[in-house]
Formats: C-alpha cells, structure tokens, sequence
C-alpha cells in the first residue's frame, strides 16, 4: 500500500530530476549572457537575437512545419479511414494489415530510414519535401491507427445502426455521428502524427534534397559544429510547443486511473 | 402505420439455421411479441424486417410492398435497441430530432415536432440534457421518441427493456403500451422474457430452433398452448407424466385423472397451469369432478401479493400458485391435496 | 462502403512500398557481392563475414543490448507500479503526475537527449553507461505507464475485493490476481521499452562516454563515413530481431477491428 | 456459523450521509436481506461488515467479538460479488481453491473440499473451465461455492442476482436459499429488488437515506408496514388519501371506509394491497362489512398467472390483483366494485 504511493513519489522525482530539471535548465541557459555554463545567471535574450536573424534556421522551421503540417493532415485522414475499415469489415488483407502495422513502430527509425534512402533513390523519387512527406505518412499512419482503433474499440455499432433506422446515409451515419464520436481520437491522433513528424530526424536527414533542411537537422548539425546556446533557445521554442501540443492531447485522450 | 408481411424466410450464419421458413402476417396497428430462447432467430427476424439483415430465401412486404431490395434509410422504420443507442455527442432534442434532420425538415418544424413527441414520453423540458445525464428509464423514452417522431410505418423494438431493473421494467411496460395505442403504430417487439410479452402484446408469436411455433392472443398462447414446448416457455407449468387408461391418465406421481381432451398416444406429459391448482389439508373439500393428487408441502415462496408452495407428489415437485388473501401460510412438511379442473389439465403426447 | 475498403488496400500498398519494399531491398542487396547497388544480385554473405570480424561492432551491440535489457527491466518494474499506484489511490500528485506524463513522448527525443546531456555534465553524473541506462528508463517509462494502464482501463476492481475477502494479503492479492491479469499489458509494455530503447541513438549518442558505444550509434557513424553494404548486414539483423519482438507484443497486445 | 452485531454505524462520504446510525443483529444461521432504494446505504453496511469500508462512528462484532480493527483477509467471511468476480486467469477449480491455497490447505484436501463445494452448487465435472466458458447461472454458482468453500463465519451477498435475467434469476433465488439452508450460514444479502427480499429471506431490514426504517419477517413487514414508505417499498399499494369522520375516513375518491387502526390524524392515507381487493361487476355482492368503492375498468395487464386490472376511481387508478382461475377477463369501460376488509385497510397520517 505505502509502497505505491512510494513508487508514485519515486516516478514524480525521476521524471522531474531525468527530464523536467534538464529541460529547465536548458530553458534557463538560453536566457543566460554566456556562452559557457556559467553561473550565476545573467539574463540577456541575445541567443534569440541571434535566432532571429538565422535565415538558414528560419526555412528550416518552414520545411519541417511544413513537412509535419502536410503529413500530418494525410495520415490522420487516411489512418481513420482505415480504422473505420478495420472495424466495419472484415476483409482478406484485414488480417495481414493488422500484423504489418506494428514493425513502424519497433524498427529503430534509423534503420527505416537509410531502407528509405536506398529504395527512394533507387527508384528514383528521390529526396527532397515530397520524399519527406512520403517517409513521413508511412511513419506516422501506424500511430494514427492505432490511437483511433483504440478509440473505436468502445464505440456501440448500435450507434451506426440507429442512425439507418432514422433514415440516414451511409455517408450522413459516418459523418454525423461516427466522426464526431471518434473526434477525440482523431485529434489525439493528428497531435501523434505531428510530433512524430517532428521528431523524425533521422528520416528527414536521409531523405531531404542537399539544398533542403529541416528544424531536427540545423539543431543536429549546429551540436555536431559546436555547442552554442543560441542551441537551448531554439529548443526552448520547440518545447513551449510540444508544450501546446501535449495539452491538446491530453485534453482529449485520457488514460489511467479511474476518474 | 402500416402492415408487414413476412413469407418464407430463411437464413442461415454459416452453418447455423437462423430462421427456417418463417411467414408471418403483422396487422396494422397491433402490438406483436417475438418471443423465444436466445439463439430461436427473433432477432434475425427482427433485423431483417428493419432491413439489418438480408434473407437467404423469402421476402419482406411493408403495405403489400416488397422491401427486399431497399436499404435500412429508406424503410421508414423506427427501432429502439437494446442498448438505447443514444447519440452521445448530441441532447435531447438533437438525438430526437435526428430523423427529421436527416428528412430536411426546417427547424422550427422540428422544434414542434421533437416537442410533441418528447410530451408524448413524459420528458418534456429534457431537451437540453445529454444522455449521460439521464437515468435508464429516461433514456429509453428518448430513444422511443426519436424512433416515432419521424412517424415510422413501423416501430420496432429489440428488448428494449432488458437494461433496466425489475420496478422501473414494469413501470415501462405499461407506459410503452400506452404510448403504443395512443400513437397507433404496428409494433414488433422482441424479447425473451415471456411476462413481457404476455403483459405487452396484442399478439405473440413463438420462435424456436428458427421456426415459428405458435402464434396468437396472449391468453390464446396462455390457455392452449399447442406443445409442451409452448407451454413451458410462456408461463409457467406442472409437467406430469402418465399413462393413458382408456379415457382417463394415471400419473406416474400418483392418481387417476381426466384431461381437457382425448390423450391421442399411449404415454402422455399432462400439463397443468400452478394457479389452476387448489391446495387444501383436508381430503375432500374439492368438486368431486375434480383431478386429486396428494402430496406434502415442501417450502413456501412469499412474494408478497401471492405464495408460491412447492409440494412433493412422489418424485416431483409440483408448483401450486395461490392469491395472499389472508397472509395465512401452510407450513412445510404438512400433508395436503392438490385439486385442479379437468378442463385446466392438458395432454401433449410424450416423445 | 467501397470507399473504405478501397483504403485499406490503399494502406496495404502504402505499408508495402514506403516500408517494406524499401526493408526487403535492403535485406536483398545485403547478400549482394558487390558493393554499389548493382543488379542482378549475386549471392554473397561476405558483408555478414565483415560484419563477424568487426570487434567495434561487436562491443557496440552488446552495449546497445546491455542498456535495452537494463533500462527494459527498470522501467517495467517501476511503470507497472506507478500504473497501479495511479488506478487505486487518490494521491495529491496524481493529477499533475497524469499531465507530466505526455512530454517525454510529444517533445522530440533530440531536445531532450540535448537537455539531459546539458543537465548530467552539469551535475556531475556525466557520461557512460549508468547515465545511458537512466536516460532511457525515463524516456521509456511513459510508453510502459500507457500500456499498462490502457489495459488497467478494463480492469474490475470487485476481483481485488474478491481476493481480500477470501484471506488473500495485499501482496499475494497483487501477485496472484492483480499481476497475472495484467500480464499481456505488462509484456507488451516490455516489449515497447525494449524498441523505445533500441531506437534511442541521438541520446546514446549523446550520453555515451566517448569509449562507450552503442549499436545505432556505430550504424550512424558508419553512414556518415560512407555507406557500405555491411550496413546493410547489420540493419537486416537488427530488423529480424524487431520482427520477434513485433511476433511478440501482437501475441499480447490486441487492437483494432472487433475480433 | 456467527451472529454479527452492528451498533450505531454511522458513515459519511464528503457532505453525502451514507449510515446514520444504524444498529442490527444478525442473528446465527439466518438470512437476512438489506432492502433500500440507491443511495439508501446498504451496500456501504455491507461493506463495512466485510471491512472494506471503516464506520466513522459505531461498532461490528462477529460472534461477540469486535472487528472493527480486524482488515477484510482476517475477517473469515465469504462474499459474492455483483459482477461475480471470478477470477479470469484460473479455471473453476483454481478459483473456488483460492481462499484454501490462501490458507495454505494441502493439494489432495483442497481437491476435496472444492470438489464438495463443487457438488453442493450442482456443477461437478466443470473444474477445468475458464469462467469465460461459463454462462451467467453457472458463473453465479462458481463464486458461491468459491465465497462457501472456506467455511467462512458470515456469507456475504452483494445483489448476485441483479445481472441475471429475470428466468435464471427465479432459478437461482431458489437454489441460493436452499444452498443457505444446507449449509446453515449466517447471510447477509444485499438488493433493491423487493420480490428478491421477500423470497428468500427469514429477516428483511429496510434502509432509506441511510436508515434502518423497518426490519421483521418478509410476511410480517409485508402485512404490517409501519410507514407509507415501507408500504410502498415492498410490494404494492394503492394509496388513497381520506378525511377522518369520527372512527371512518371518507375517501377522496368517494366513499367511506372502515380501517384496520384508529386514524391518528385528521388527514390520512390509506393503504390496501392490490390482492386484498375484490372486483365484482354487481354492486352487492360482497359482506356487509367490507369497505367498498365503485370504479371503471381502465384496461387489464395480463400476466398469465394472474391477472391486475387498472380501477378508475374518481382521479385515481387502484390496482388490484386477480389470480387467473378461469381465463375469462372484465373488460375495459365495464364499471366496477371493490371491496376489501378493514382489517387489510392499513391507515397512515398524511405529512
């Protein structure tokens, strides 16, 4: 009994110490006047300055919202359709397609991703936007499938059946009252596939043309040249985002507990 | 309003026989019960009519239409579920006034409309409510007033009241018979649950196996049952069995009886209704043209408006059904007659 | 209606040509003798031979494997209990431990990989192993809590009750009934941490010790220095290895469709 | 085998009284039932006996010894569940041989007991199914034979019956009481259900809003309700309000009557249970001493073994119940008389 509640407390202390506390700090960091990690602080916002005037930086914010913005609203349409045909039918491939949809998720994105690089460029799709928008619906469409499957494993097919008895279409019964059902879902689902989007670095890295760069890449390249802190704000900026994002998702995709 | 028609229908899940055969001519303005065992295909049955389900074999009529080929929308049906199937995202008023929405009824016509029908079920001033504010019993009549507010030709219902407990079930029952004559519209209800059916319908219809049994009035089925099988399923019944000599039986449990109709096989089940039977300490207080049996009182059943005595005769154990009219009670081990009306006892050849 | 089954054999081709086909082309030209992309394909095992003689490899792999099945280990234990922690009490930090839990799956594992790197120089912890083990328990701890409580969703308590009232103690109550029926959630959740873990390169890459390596890391390095075939080799063997743990968590964790 | 002893239990969750001191002696080897609406306390009075909840105030003993301090493990009690709760990952036999590996009783004594237990709730032979593989009925024997197997000092019921359908529920009713009787356990059986109440139990106690309002024998609360709400509560009633002239009462609904009591105040309700009362199409056919109201036959709900009409009589509708001897029925609109005793007109004071 106090040993749950002991754990409880553990966990609060891990996450904070192994993830909150470093990602203040860093927050922290990128107000401070100098370059080394040197206490105490002094606040100055001149590593947002010098984001400011980072063009490179700048179009690379632009590809990789773009990129996420674009694979984001095509998986999550196309992820719901497929869950709604996973749950309404049962099909030949249905089998085969609920198997295939776990290895996005267990295979390292690394190794995914040079597989991408080789086929893309054998094939000739190439690199660049429309190859990352590619890499990036096939990465992120497992997410959404599963995130809405869940959501529909507690909806009452009653529902639908009603619907018809009240004189609705096919198209009428799904819009009206199977969508809106499923929104939460949904919504959670497209915050899902856009945080895998931006997470997917690796990815991006293989498959972007050389003239294109996205976000994850400057940050990696930056660290890769040397460690500024001009670093700690951009990823400031990007987590008061995740932020945001994480908000909306829990808003709408509760899990745990009883309440 | 409106009558259905259903002819031969079959249908069969794999190799499981769902429905064998049926034909079945609902009248217009009735209130008809399915009712059968889980798995007799009442809701097969049921389903196919609303348009759920396709037939292997037969067809559906609605006003001498056939309706095989037209989908669920286009029926004009209204079903209440089992599972009140309430559209959570949506009030009152927007789930009752779904079907008129869908029909592009304008809004102010459908404001009267989903007014009328949610007075018709006693919740009026609900309409801003979501279902999961409502109590069981609240829920079920928004769902009957969304199957009826778009004036269905046909209303049915699919156990609608299997959800709810004891005291609120017989509270609904009566209100959806009122309802039911008060808007006039041919019912099909279906259900497992023979008091149900019995308290509810104009007209039963007993499925079982896939197959149409027995169909009639409530008391019809109740009093003539065509089959032990009848017999047993709607209402309760003492099963004896007995030999047949010359016109009267003698029971295995013991005594000689005389029965409603001419035993047809030498061994015979005689069936006798539990509140068609008198139970008394002293012999020969019955008609002398009663059946007799004797026997000892096992254990009473107090259920307030009446008792329930189980009498060992021989190796059975007879139930005896009698009204609470004085609160007096015979006590178990006491030796007692059991007298019951020629006429009250049934034969159904044994098998 | 054919609209949505016309989407699943969409997905079906899609899944195929963005991730398989580009994972079966890698397998293929693993066995290939020559070392550019080179058609027909002859059958060569010779980058597996490489790969045999490659003792940095070797090391790496049993690094990335030690860190997976460390970090694995930890934080099954301590998310199935911060799950149960979470489904039976009422405890202050409850509400505010539920929000806490999203960030390390929204924020993209580079920021934090960065954060931690930042943070555990900082405070001394540095680099190496023990850190490697502790970054990954935190990033992988939230997968392990969903999971885990996802299947505690449809948990009935009275089976708690029940135990109790028949003389079972709190522990044998949890070990006997509690535990056993979460089981397939547990496992899978093992089997998730394990992928998290594999997968995490940037912060192996960054909170290794600078003679620590692990597995992607190698692979990372051996990309950006030129690509051979051996990478090939290796990331086939990498992908039968996810292809078991994917066997496994479909075998205990069922989603989608009504069957 | 124990006696339990309750004493002004009170509970509170949040602002909500849940107990308001309530005190009950459970007398050895009886059954007895909590009776209430929702919300009315009974199962929190349960749960405090079994030790998963902790009284605010008051005291339980089990055999004279106190508990309160005693967890639930260590209470040596045996409790079915709502849902059953069997236990999914153990077939039949590992579920009802929990509490005695718990105890730490050997293989070979465990296989015994369990197989005994097995025998007494009818399912020997099914010790290698997975609850899953069970239906309701069966699962519902499982966890009794399971809470009976240790041999507990109490047996502890929580509406086991409420998730059966009402034709198993009638099955099992009678089969947990003579489970009871056999193994001669002290019970305490929680439900909402009144005919649940009456049925099986030798002790009913009713609760309201925390409350112990009435407790005695099913009959004796049955025929001596001390309040309109137990009146009410278990079984039927028609209430009629009346004014007290001298020692009758003249009826809202016309007439005047003879009550069972002197009226102790001027505005009274009246209460007659729905088969106390007569209907005769003639007026005069009842003694001379009985109470009498005219009325109309609004309609009749047929029930197979007996028969309620709905009596139209001024602005209310009596109900009254008629054993089916005869199949024949009064129809609707048909005026009526009805009669009943004044010793069966129970008479309350109007708050």
């Amino acid at each position: 009994m106090n040993f749950l509640k002991w754990t409880g407390r553990t966990y609060l202390v891990c996450i904070l110490l192994f993830l909150y506390v470093p990602i203040l700090v860093m927050v922290a960091l990128s107000f401070n006047e100098s370059q080394l990690y040197r206490l105490p602080i002094e606040w100055s916002t001149r590593w947002y300055e010098a984001l400011a005037n980072n063009s490179k930086l700048h179009s690379a914010t632009l590809n990789s919202v773009t990129v996420a913005f674009l694979s984001t609203c095509l998986s999550t349409l196309l992820g719901t359709a497929v869950a709604l045909a996973f749950f309404r039918y049962h099909f030949r491939a249905k089998r085969l397609l609920q198997i295939l949809i776990f290895p996005p998720i267990t295979i390292p994105w690394l190794i995914i991703g040079t597989a991408m690089l080789v086929f893309f460029f054998w094939v000739g799709i190439g690199r660049g936007l429309h190859a990352m928008v590619l890499g990036h619906v096939a990465l992120s469409l497992p997410y959404v499938v599963i995130v809405v499957s869940a959501r529909l494993k507690s909806f009452d097919s009653a529902l639908e059946d009603a619907a018809r008895s009240l004189g609705a279409s096919y198209w009428q019964t799904t819009l009206w009252v199977t969508v809106p059902w499923l929104m939460p879902g949904i919504i959670a689902a497209a915050l899902f596939a856009f945080a895998v989007s931006l997470d997917q670095f690796l990815i991006s890295y293989f498959l972007a043309a050389p003239g294109v760069t996205t976000l994850p890449v400057e940050i990696y390249t930056a660290i890769r040249k040397g460690f500024t802190p001009e670093i700690n704000a951009i990823s400031t900026l990007v987590i008061i985002l995740s932020m945001l994002l994480l908000l909306g998702v829990s808003r709408f995709y509760r899990f745990g507990g009883r309440d | 309003m409106a009558s259905v028609s259903v002819q031969n229908l079959s249908k069969k899940f794999g190799s499981t026989v769902a429905l064998d055969q049926v034909s079945f001519e609902f009248e217009d303005g009735k209130f008809f019960a399915l009712l059968g065992p889980s798995g007799s295909g009442k809701t097969t049955l049921l389903r196919m009519i609303a348009g759920f389900e396709n037939p292997d074999q037969g067809s559906i009529q609605i006003d001498g239409k056939v309706v095989d080929h037209i989908p669920v929308e286009k029926r004009d049906i209204g079903m209440v579920f089992q599972s009140y199937a309430l559209f959570p995202n949506m009030d009152v008023q927007a789930n009752v006034g779904f079907g008129l929405r869908v029909r592009g009824i304008s809004a102010s016509e459908t404001k009267r409309l989903v007014g009328e029908a949610l007075e018709l079920v006693r919740l009026s001033g609900f309409d801003d409510r979501r279902p999961h504010q409502l109590s069981g019993g609240q829920r079920q009549r928004v769902a009957l007033a969304r199957a009826i507010v778009t004036k269905p030709r046909v209303l049915l219902l699919d156990e609608p009241l299997s959800a709810l407990d004891r005291t609120l079930r017989l509270e609904m029952e009566i209100e959806l018979k009122r309802i039911q004559r008060d808007v006039g519209i041919t019912t099909i209800f279906v259900t497992h649950d023979q008091e149900e059916a019995l308290t509810m319908s104009d007209q039963i219809g007993i499925l079982n196996e896939g197959q149409l049994v027995q169909h009639g009035s409530p008391v019809d089925i109740y009093e003539n049952p065509q089959s032990v099988f009848v017999a047993r399923f709607l209402g309760e019944a003492n099963l004896l069995k007995g030999q047949v000599d010359g016109s009267s039986v003698n029971l295995e449990v013991g005594g000689t009886i005389q029965t409603r109709s001419k035993p047809a096989s030498p061994l015979v089940i005689c069936s006798i209704r539990p509140e068609k039977i008198s139970i008394h300490k002293e012999k020969n207080i019955a008609p002398s043209s009663s059946n007799q049996i004797a026997g000892r009182v096992n254990e009473h059943i107090f259920n307030g408006t009446s008792l329930t005595y189980l009498v060992q005769c021989g190796d059975q154990v007879v139930r005896v059904f009698v009204q609470n009219l004085s609160g007096e009670l015979i006590a178990p081990n006491t030796p007692v007659h059991l007298s019951f009306r020629p006429e009250d006892t049934l034969v159904f050849p044994d098998a």
